[in-house]
């Protein structure tokens, strides 16, 4: 998830967009090292399992997100269409597609490598799993399939827990030593998992930084920068640990000196609205999405999407004493794996840790996942904290889908609401002439 | 069968039976039933597979919920969803905020589709009084894996349906109920396959009326109403038309309209197979009455079942020879993709099937409906189109 | 007068609204919306100016002429005859431009032929004129571009058969010189205009003579009122385009909130079904908007989607609530797409279904859809008001009646014959306010 | 010596042709168009006929097969019905033999087919519901801007820089179109955009057809507007696509010459058939 070059320029920031561009080199010359590579994806991803046989790790959202900002994927949307693709579906899918048909060039602009292993883990959404059939068709390649049940019951289950690990062992792992060649070593995973669980420490002081005034983040749109490594291809190396460190130490600093987030445009001027936000951003429009907000002084203090890759904030770590029921774990603890009495709870906890003005839902065309249901969260986050919501549409990576007046106007009334509604108004009946 | 004389029923009055059964969006029926005996109760499941034989050995209902159709004015469901949504979880909801699911003791979402998935939560929110369950069913298919995983989720079920019947489900009783949902599934087999060979006696309207039928009747009722509808249609004397041999799939899920249906014959072309409501005919044969019951429940699961495109197909040279092996089963001259809009499992298989199909040298066409489309202008193109072909270029 | 103006420049209409110091409504002005936004407020402004001086005449002759029903029959009158002097002046100005845009060559040799033909459309539709402005008269439209049109199609298709030219030809010259005559922003002053308009109505009706001598006076004192427009507020669809700068614009939303709440002190729910977009919004008891929801992108069951339904019947828009109101059943009509209303139409027609019953359908289904924004804004709240344009279709009407009362039990509703100004009254009081701060 | 009559049912234009056909010799009698505007297409589409049979002094009787097509499902005279991708496909190949494809545009649909050089239908693509690319938008959108049905292409091809219109609606299109008037944009330039962005849309339809082994007829009534035609093969460039487009002075009657022509094949296999019966 590196930004749109030149918008932050913190060491953090830096370091980040060094990770990134290493890993797609890595990628770029994986045939010629002869190293293995993995396709992924970012809800319940393994990486700490991955990085046990020294393969790489490519992850199809990603790279949808990153030709989404680089605005590559309406023509990738399009390309998959023209191939029968229905106009109806999840656009990752069809920007992943309409990429790997238009000769699979990955968004640094090199080809990308075919996989060898599709690993699928399966969490948090259907689509996935035809995402990869799909591509399994494509690449003719193995296939681990990893089924993470559903918390219908809003609670993980011990045969919930058995399933998975019992999956890791009889069906991931084998796969994964036989496409690698390498020996499954425990202990190395539970290094890897040792670093994570650092990295996720200071990961979640940074987004609690938020329930600050002024908030020293944007836990949205500077959020999606932050969960960059840890949601990616480096949870359990030393790099990601490293910028973790280094991302705490500058908020901290923003914090003591009672700064906003920094934005585009530089510092934000003055924090005039707290929101927590629901659902994905939109890729292809994302800086004048975000300027929408910094413009009016809106701040996001909280957002359920950085909670996708793992709910940190909620306390889980992955734990190296017990490696492959953490990773169950996780797996069953993300996000959109969680039913939507939990993630209504979630929210409203949000609501008020964050002392937010209210809750803005940004509904994505693309994801049944996240939006079925979300009319329903908004209607019980404000019976509950008797804020006030609002409601956008808009899509990942389609730009047929983020029409700008229309979110513009909806934003503006809202604010306009919060305004209203706090400074009282007073009453003008009009006598008919 | 030794049916008196006086007692045939002609296919009419099957077919009136089942199509008031389909408008009623009261449940009468099922209301009815619940009353007659206390103790009794109804489950309701959103449309797709659910183990029907352990409600029934709850001596409970299993009541098919799939939608309001398009007699239903959806006025608060549509507050609930997006437009980019598909119709069937909203009508849902609008027949569970008009009370006319008032009755339904518990909710079955089956494992099917983030929708589904999703809305099983809702319901928690809104019907906090009804015990609703998310149905999961695994994607692995071995037995020490996915099995065992399954074989607890059953468990946790019958204990669910043992709590709200007030009464244990026990195995003599699910056993029971598996013999006569394994006579039920045989007979609907029989249907089909008489649909198959004489399609012109077996209009797909009046197929998926008594089908549909089965989603709301007591199962020995249903299969009571299978076979005389057999007898009735052998016997009845209609003609046979000009028409071509398709079968219709990706509408598992959202129902299209009725009248969409009979467009599609009406244009041209025999429906000969279908996977509306597959719960009918989920598991292919007979499950096993010897041994543990819910363990033979998982058995036909894991590896006797339909294949749909919300299951897993585990082995890539299998992938979509299902409908390849029913084309050739029924002797059909083509398939028609019929999907709901925004219906993720059935569009993202599309392509898949499609290209299968072409390497097999099948045609095909595709489109998409909601359940309450009102518009058949484009379908009967389609179908039309299909069926001219067939029509011109045959050989006399 | 000291005149506070709220402008909602719609996507079909565009509303004026004058307020004054009080906050008493002196005027409202429509007029329909086109290319040339500047117009469009201008004739909007134009119009509700001119209210606002009936507004200060009637105030003014209040006290001269005693019996009321006497001076409403005699500002009926001059409103007519003042209507009736524009539209003849209108129609001038299209005959001339009509002339205008036949020539060249895709005209070569039949130029007299065409402007025969024109010549004798005119004096037809000049003739027609008296009767469109008489009292009591039913007019297809109050819009120059609908009334002359209608008009004209009628005449043209005999005319162009007596003349054996194409129609579709001398059609195209009408499109092409309205489009160019409905830009023209209103030419004169008021003023003179009424002057004018007052002298003829004593040579229509000799028998309103004595009345205009004893009210001249007060009649001038009122058009001598100088107004000053302190303060304009636009909003609507348009509103980013408006020529006023930021401050002066404000959001459709809060504008419709506001001015349901000045109609209605009362309102909690606020309906507004316009030409292409659909809102509910929720108000507090100051007016303040709490929640709202809006149509998505598609324009589906919104006013023009009647629009083309009218269109489609040959029918004007206000023809269709009537109608719809003859169903003895309705015809269930799922899809609202405007554009393929007319496709369902004739498809219905040609099942057999009766006209009155399908357009009663089809205006079930309009409600049916608002009803769904309703419900996602949070439901009907006591009292609930419906505005817009669409207010104005008692159809419609009697849908939401019935709908809201099953669904959402005995509460207020509210419709007021002013219900399309709704938006313009909000954006006239915030003018009002503005300027109070 | 067979005698058949097409009639195209549409929703903009109703279209009749008699056919005079003799194994493969073809005797094209007569052609029709009549404006449905705001008509009972149904009886239009009976009067017309009959006017066209008077014409050729000719009585119904002497047809011997009366084919429909587009939504004349119902008419109560007609033998048979044929679908309108059917008889667009052979309509098509009539006026251009070396057509494979067929892109029809009428009032409210687009339609893109694939077909062989019998006329079969190999693969097709229709427009979804929405409406912005069609006869009737271009025709409201013309009225409004004072513009004659002949002037369209002409002028069209003249707009230098043309401006895109966004919508998928119709309804939401016109809107934009009035933004772009009062925006002063040129009504040469508004109506290029209205063409390339139907020409784009319509491009990629046809490319979802499959690689199309000849021509690419445009059928229906936007085939007589110069302006798409233009704008269709710039997109086809565009979008890389080699197959030609091109029109026909007669493509409005491709559906109807079709279902003429598809009505004799039908009545000789039939009796064909009949032969065979009663001599079995
Ligand atoms: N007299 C009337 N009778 C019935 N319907 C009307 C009448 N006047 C306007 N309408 C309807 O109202 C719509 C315009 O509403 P309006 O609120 O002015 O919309 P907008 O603000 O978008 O221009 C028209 O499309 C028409 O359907
Ligand atoms: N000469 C022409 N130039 C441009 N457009 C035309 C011409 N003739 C007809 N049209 C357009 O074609 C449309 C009718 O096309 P047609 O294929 O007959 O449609 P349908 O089959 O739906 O009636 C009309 O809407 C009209 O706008
Ligand atoms: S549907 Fe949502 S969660 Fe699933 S792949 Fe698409 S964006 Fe991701
Ligand atoms: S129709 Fe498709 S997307 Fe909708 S609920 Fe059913 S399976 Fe899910
Ligand atoms: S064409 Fe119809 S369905 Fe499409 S956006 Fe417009 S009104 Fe909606």
């Amino acid at each position: 998830m590196t930004p749109p070059a030149a918008v932050i320029k913190d060491t953090s920031m830096l370091k980040q967009k060094e990770m990134i561009s290493g890993n797609y080199r890595k990628l770029e010359t994986a045939v010629a090292d002869g190293r293995k590579v993995a396709a992924t994806f970012v809800p319940g991803n393994l990486n700490e399992l991955i990085m046990c046989f020294d393969m790489l790790n490519n992850l199809p959202e990603i790279n949808a997100i990153q030709n989404g900002l680089r605005k590559k994927t309406g023509a990738y949307i399009m390309e998959a269409e023209k191939r029968g693709h229905s106009e109806d579906v999840c656009t990752y899918v069809k920007a992943d597609l309409g990429m790997i048909a238009k000769g699979n060039i990955g968004p640094d602009g090199q080809k990308l490598p075919d996989p060898d292993l599709l690993l699928l883990s399966y969490t948090g959404c259907f689509t996935f799993m035809k995402w990869f059939e799909l591509l399994r068709e494509h690449y003719k390649c193995e296939t681990a399939m990893l089924h993470v049940p559903y918390q219908g019951d809003g609670r993980i289950s011990k045969n919930m827990i058995s399933y998975v690990v019992k999956q890791l062992r009889e069906e991931v792992i084998p796969k994964l030593e036989r496409v690698s060649g390498v020996k499954f070593d425990i202990d190395r995973l539970r290094e890897n998992l040792a670093r994570s669980a650092r990295a996720e420490e200071d990961f979640v002081w940074v987004l609690e930084s938020a329930k600050a005034r002024p908030s020293p983040i944007d836990a949205y749109f500077g959020g999606v920068y932050y969960i960059g490594p840890i949601f990616t291809a480096f949870r359990g190396t030393e790099d990601a640990t490293l910028y973790y460190r280094l991302l705490r130490a500058e908020i901290a600093e923003r914090l003591a000196a009672g700064q906003g987030p920094v934005t585009p445009a530089g510092d934000m001027p003055a924090e005039r609205y707290r929101l927590v936000v629901e659902g994905p951003p939109n890729w292809t429009s994302f800086r004048d999405f975000w300027k929408m907000f910094y413009e009016d002084g809106a701040v996001v203090v909280a957002s359920t999407y950085t909670k996708v890759g793992g709910l940190y904030d909620q306390g889980f770590r992955h734990d190296p004493d017990h490696p492959l029921e953490s990773l169950a774990e996780y797996c069953l603890g993300c996000y959109t794996n969680r039913n939507l009495p939990s993630r209504v709870d979630l929210i409203e906890q949000y609501m008020e840790e964050y002392q937010a003005d209210g809750l803005l839902i940004n509904s994505i065309k693309s994801c049944n996942s996240f939006s079925a249901g979300q009319l329903l969260v908004l209607r019980e986050i404000e019976r509950r904290t008797g804020k006030p919501g609002a409601f956008i549409e808009s899509d990942l990576v389609d730009p047929r889908y983020f029409s700008p007046a229309n979110i513009k106007n909806r934003l503006e009334s809202y604010f306009q609401m919060i305004d209203q509604r706090r400074g009282g108004g007073k009453s003008v009946p009009a006598r008919a002439a | 069968m030794s049916t008196p004389v006086t007692e045939i029923i002609t296919v009419t009055e099957i077919i009136a039976r089942c199509q008031a059964l389909f408008d009623d969006l009261n449940f009468t029926y099922a209301r009815e039933w619940k009353a007659a005996v206390p103790g009794r109760i109804v489950v309701g499941y959103m449309p797709f597979y659910v183990p029907r034989e352990l409600i029934h050995a709850a001596g409970g209902l299993p009541l098919g919920v799939l939608g309001g159709g398009e007699q239903l004015e959806v006025i608060q469901g549509d507050a609930y969803y997006q437009s980019y949504i598909c119709r069937i979880p909203r009508s849902t909801i609008e027949l569970g905020v008009t009370n006319r699911l008032d009755f339904v003791d518990a909710m079955l979402f089956p494992s099917i589709c983030d929708v589904i998935r999703n809305l099983s939560g809702m319901w928690k929110i809104m019907f906090p009084k009804v015990r609703s369950r998310y149905f999961d069913v695994p994607q692995n298919f071995s037995d020490g894996v996915g099995g065992t995983f399954y074989i607890h989720e059953l468990t946790e079920l019958r204990e669910m349906l043992a709590e709200a019947s007030g009464r244990a489900v026990t195995d003599a009783a699910i056993r029971a109920s598996i013999a006569l949902y394994n006579e039920n599934r045989a007979l609907v087999r029989e249907v089909y396959a008489f649909r198959a060979r004489q399609p012109w006696k077996a209009p797909s309207a009046e197929v998926y009326l008594l089908m549909r039928a089965g989603m709301v009747l007591a199962v020995e009722e249903h299969s009571r109403m299978l076979r005389e509808y057999l007898d009735a249609a052998a016997a009845a004397d209609r003609p046979r038309r000009d028409n071509s041999r398709v079968v219709v799939t990706g509408a598992f899920c959202e129902q299209p309209p009725l009248n969409l249906i009979k467009s599609i014959e009406l244009s041209g072309c025999y429906i000969v197979d279908d996977d509306f409501m597959l719960v009918n005919r989920w598991e292919q044969s007979d499950v096993s009455l010897d041994g543990d019951p819910v363990a033979n429940l998982a058995q036909a699961y894991l590896h006797n079942s339909a294949n749909t495109s919300a299951k897993y197909e585990p082995d890539p040279a299998q992938k979509g020879l299902y409908l390849v092996a029913a084309v050739k089963r029924t002797r059909a001259e083509g398939v028609i993709f019929a999907s709901p809009s925004f219906c993720d499992p059935a569009l993202l298989e599309r392509p898949m099937l499609q290209r299968v199909l072409a390497a097999h040298d099948i045609p095909f066409i595709a489109f998409k409906y909601a359940e309450n489309s009102g518009q058949m202008q484009p379908i009967r193109e389609q179908a039309g189109t299909f069926a001219d072909s067939i029509k011109l270029w045959s050989t006399p | 007068m000291r005149a506070f103006i709220g402008i909602d420049l719609g996507s079909t209409t565009t509303k004026a609204v004058v307020l004054d110091e009080n906050m008493d409504v002196l005027g409202r002005g429509i007029t329909n919306s086109r290319a040339n936004y500047d117009t469009a407020c201008k004739v909007a402004k134009y119009e509700a100016l001119l209210a606002a001086r009936f507004t200060l005449l009637q105030r003014g002759l209040a006290s001269v002429v005693a019996a009321e029903s006497r001076l409403e029959d005699f500002l009926g009158s001059l409103e007519r005859s003042f209507r009736l002097g524009q539209f003849v002046e209108q129609l001038d100005d299209l005959e001339e431009t009509c002339l205008d845009k036949a020539k060249g060559d895709r005209f070569k040799g039949r130029e007299a032929a065409i402007a025969e033909a024109i010549r004798l459309i005119f004096v037809a539709l000049r003739a027609d004129a008296p009767a469109l402005f008489a009292r009591d008269a039913r007019r297809k439209s109050d819009f120059f571009r609908d009334l002359a049109g209608s008009r004209f199609m009628a005449v043209g298709q005999e005319t162009a058969k007596a003349a054996n030219l194409s129609y579709d030809m001398l059609l195209n010259l009408y499109d092409k010189a309205i489009i160019e005559v409905e830009n023209r922003p209103p030419s004169g002053e008021i003023k003179d205009k009424l002057l004018r308009a007052l002298a003829r109505l004593i040579d229509v009706s000799p028998e309103l003579a004595d009345l205009v001598a004893e009210v001249s006076d007060p009649v001038r004192a009122a058009l001598d009122i100088p107004a000053e427009e302190v303060a304009v507020v636009g909003t609507g669809y348009g509103r980013v385009t408006l020529p006023f700068s930021k401050e002066h614009i404000r959001s459709e939303i809060l504008c419709h909130g506001l001015g349901a709440h000045m109609m209605y002190p009362g309102t909690r729910t606020v309906l507004d079904i316009g030409g292409q977009d659909t809102k509910a919004i929720q108000v507090d008891d100051q007016g303040i908007v709490e929640n709202f929801q809006m149509n998505d992108r598609c324009a589906a069951g919104c006013g023009r989607y009647l629009g083309y339904i009218a269109d489609e019947m040959n029918m004007g828009v206000h023809e269709l609530g009537p109608l719809a109101m003859q169903a003895t059943r309705s015809v269930r009509i799922n899809s609202t797409c405007t554009v393929f209303a007319g496709a369902e139409l004739r498809d219905r027609l040609a099942l057999g279904e009766k006209r009155e019953d399908i357009i009663a359908g089809l205006h079930r289904a309009i409600i049916l859809r608002a009803m769904s924004i309703i419900s996602r804004s949070g439901g009907v709240r006591d009292q609930f008001t419906f505005t817009g344009g669409v207010a104005k279709n008692e159809a419609a009407v009697k849908e939401l009646r019935q709908l809201i009362i099953a669904n959402y039990g005995d509460v207020v509703i509210n419709i007021n014959p002013d219900s399309i100004y709704t938006g313009a009254l909000g954006a006239a009081a915030f003018a009002r306010r503005a300027v109070a701060n | 010596m067979t005698r058949t009559a097409g009639i195209d049912v549409g929703t903009g234009a109703v279209k009749t042709v008699i056919f005079e056909t003799d194994g493969a010799a073809t005797n094209w009698l007569i052609k029709r168009v009549d404006r449905v505007r705001q008509r009972d297409p149904y009886q239009l589409a009976t009067e017309t006929y009959h006017t066209a049979l008077e014409e050729l002094g000719m009585r119904h009787g002497d047809l011997d097969y009366v084919a429909t097509t587009g939504e004349g499902e119902s008419l109560s005279f007609h033998t048979g019905h044929f679908y309108s991708m059917t008889t667009h496909a052979r309509g098509a190949i009539y006026l251009d033999p070396e057509a494979r494809g067929a892109l029809d545009v009428g009032a409210l649909h687009g339609r893109a087919i694939r077909m062989d050089g019998r006329g079969k239908v190999l693969s097709y693509k229709m427009t979804s519901q929405c409406a912005s690319g069609s006869g009737q938008f271009l025709e409201n959108i013309s009225r409004y801007l004072g513009i004659a049905q002949d002037e369209i292409g002409a002028l069209s091809k003249q707009g230098t820089s043309p401006e895109k219109v966004s919508g998928i609606c119709a309804v939401l299109a016109e809107t934009d179109v009035i933004n772009m008037v009062s925006r002063g944009i040129s009504a040469a330039n508004i109506l290029r955009g209205i063409h390339s962005s139907m020409a784009d849309r319509l491009a990629k339809l046809i490319k979802t057809i499959g690689s199309v082994d000849g021509v690419v007829l445009m059928t229906g009534g936007l085939a007589h507007d110069e302006g798409l035609v233009a704008a269709m093969q710039e997109a086809m460039r565009q979008e890389k696509v080699q197959w030609p487009v091109r029109n026909h002075p007669d493509s409005i009657y491709a559906g109807a010459i079709g279902a003429a022509l598809w009505g004799a094949f039908r009545h000789e296999k039939l009796a064909r058939e009949e032969a065979l019966e009663q001599a079995a």
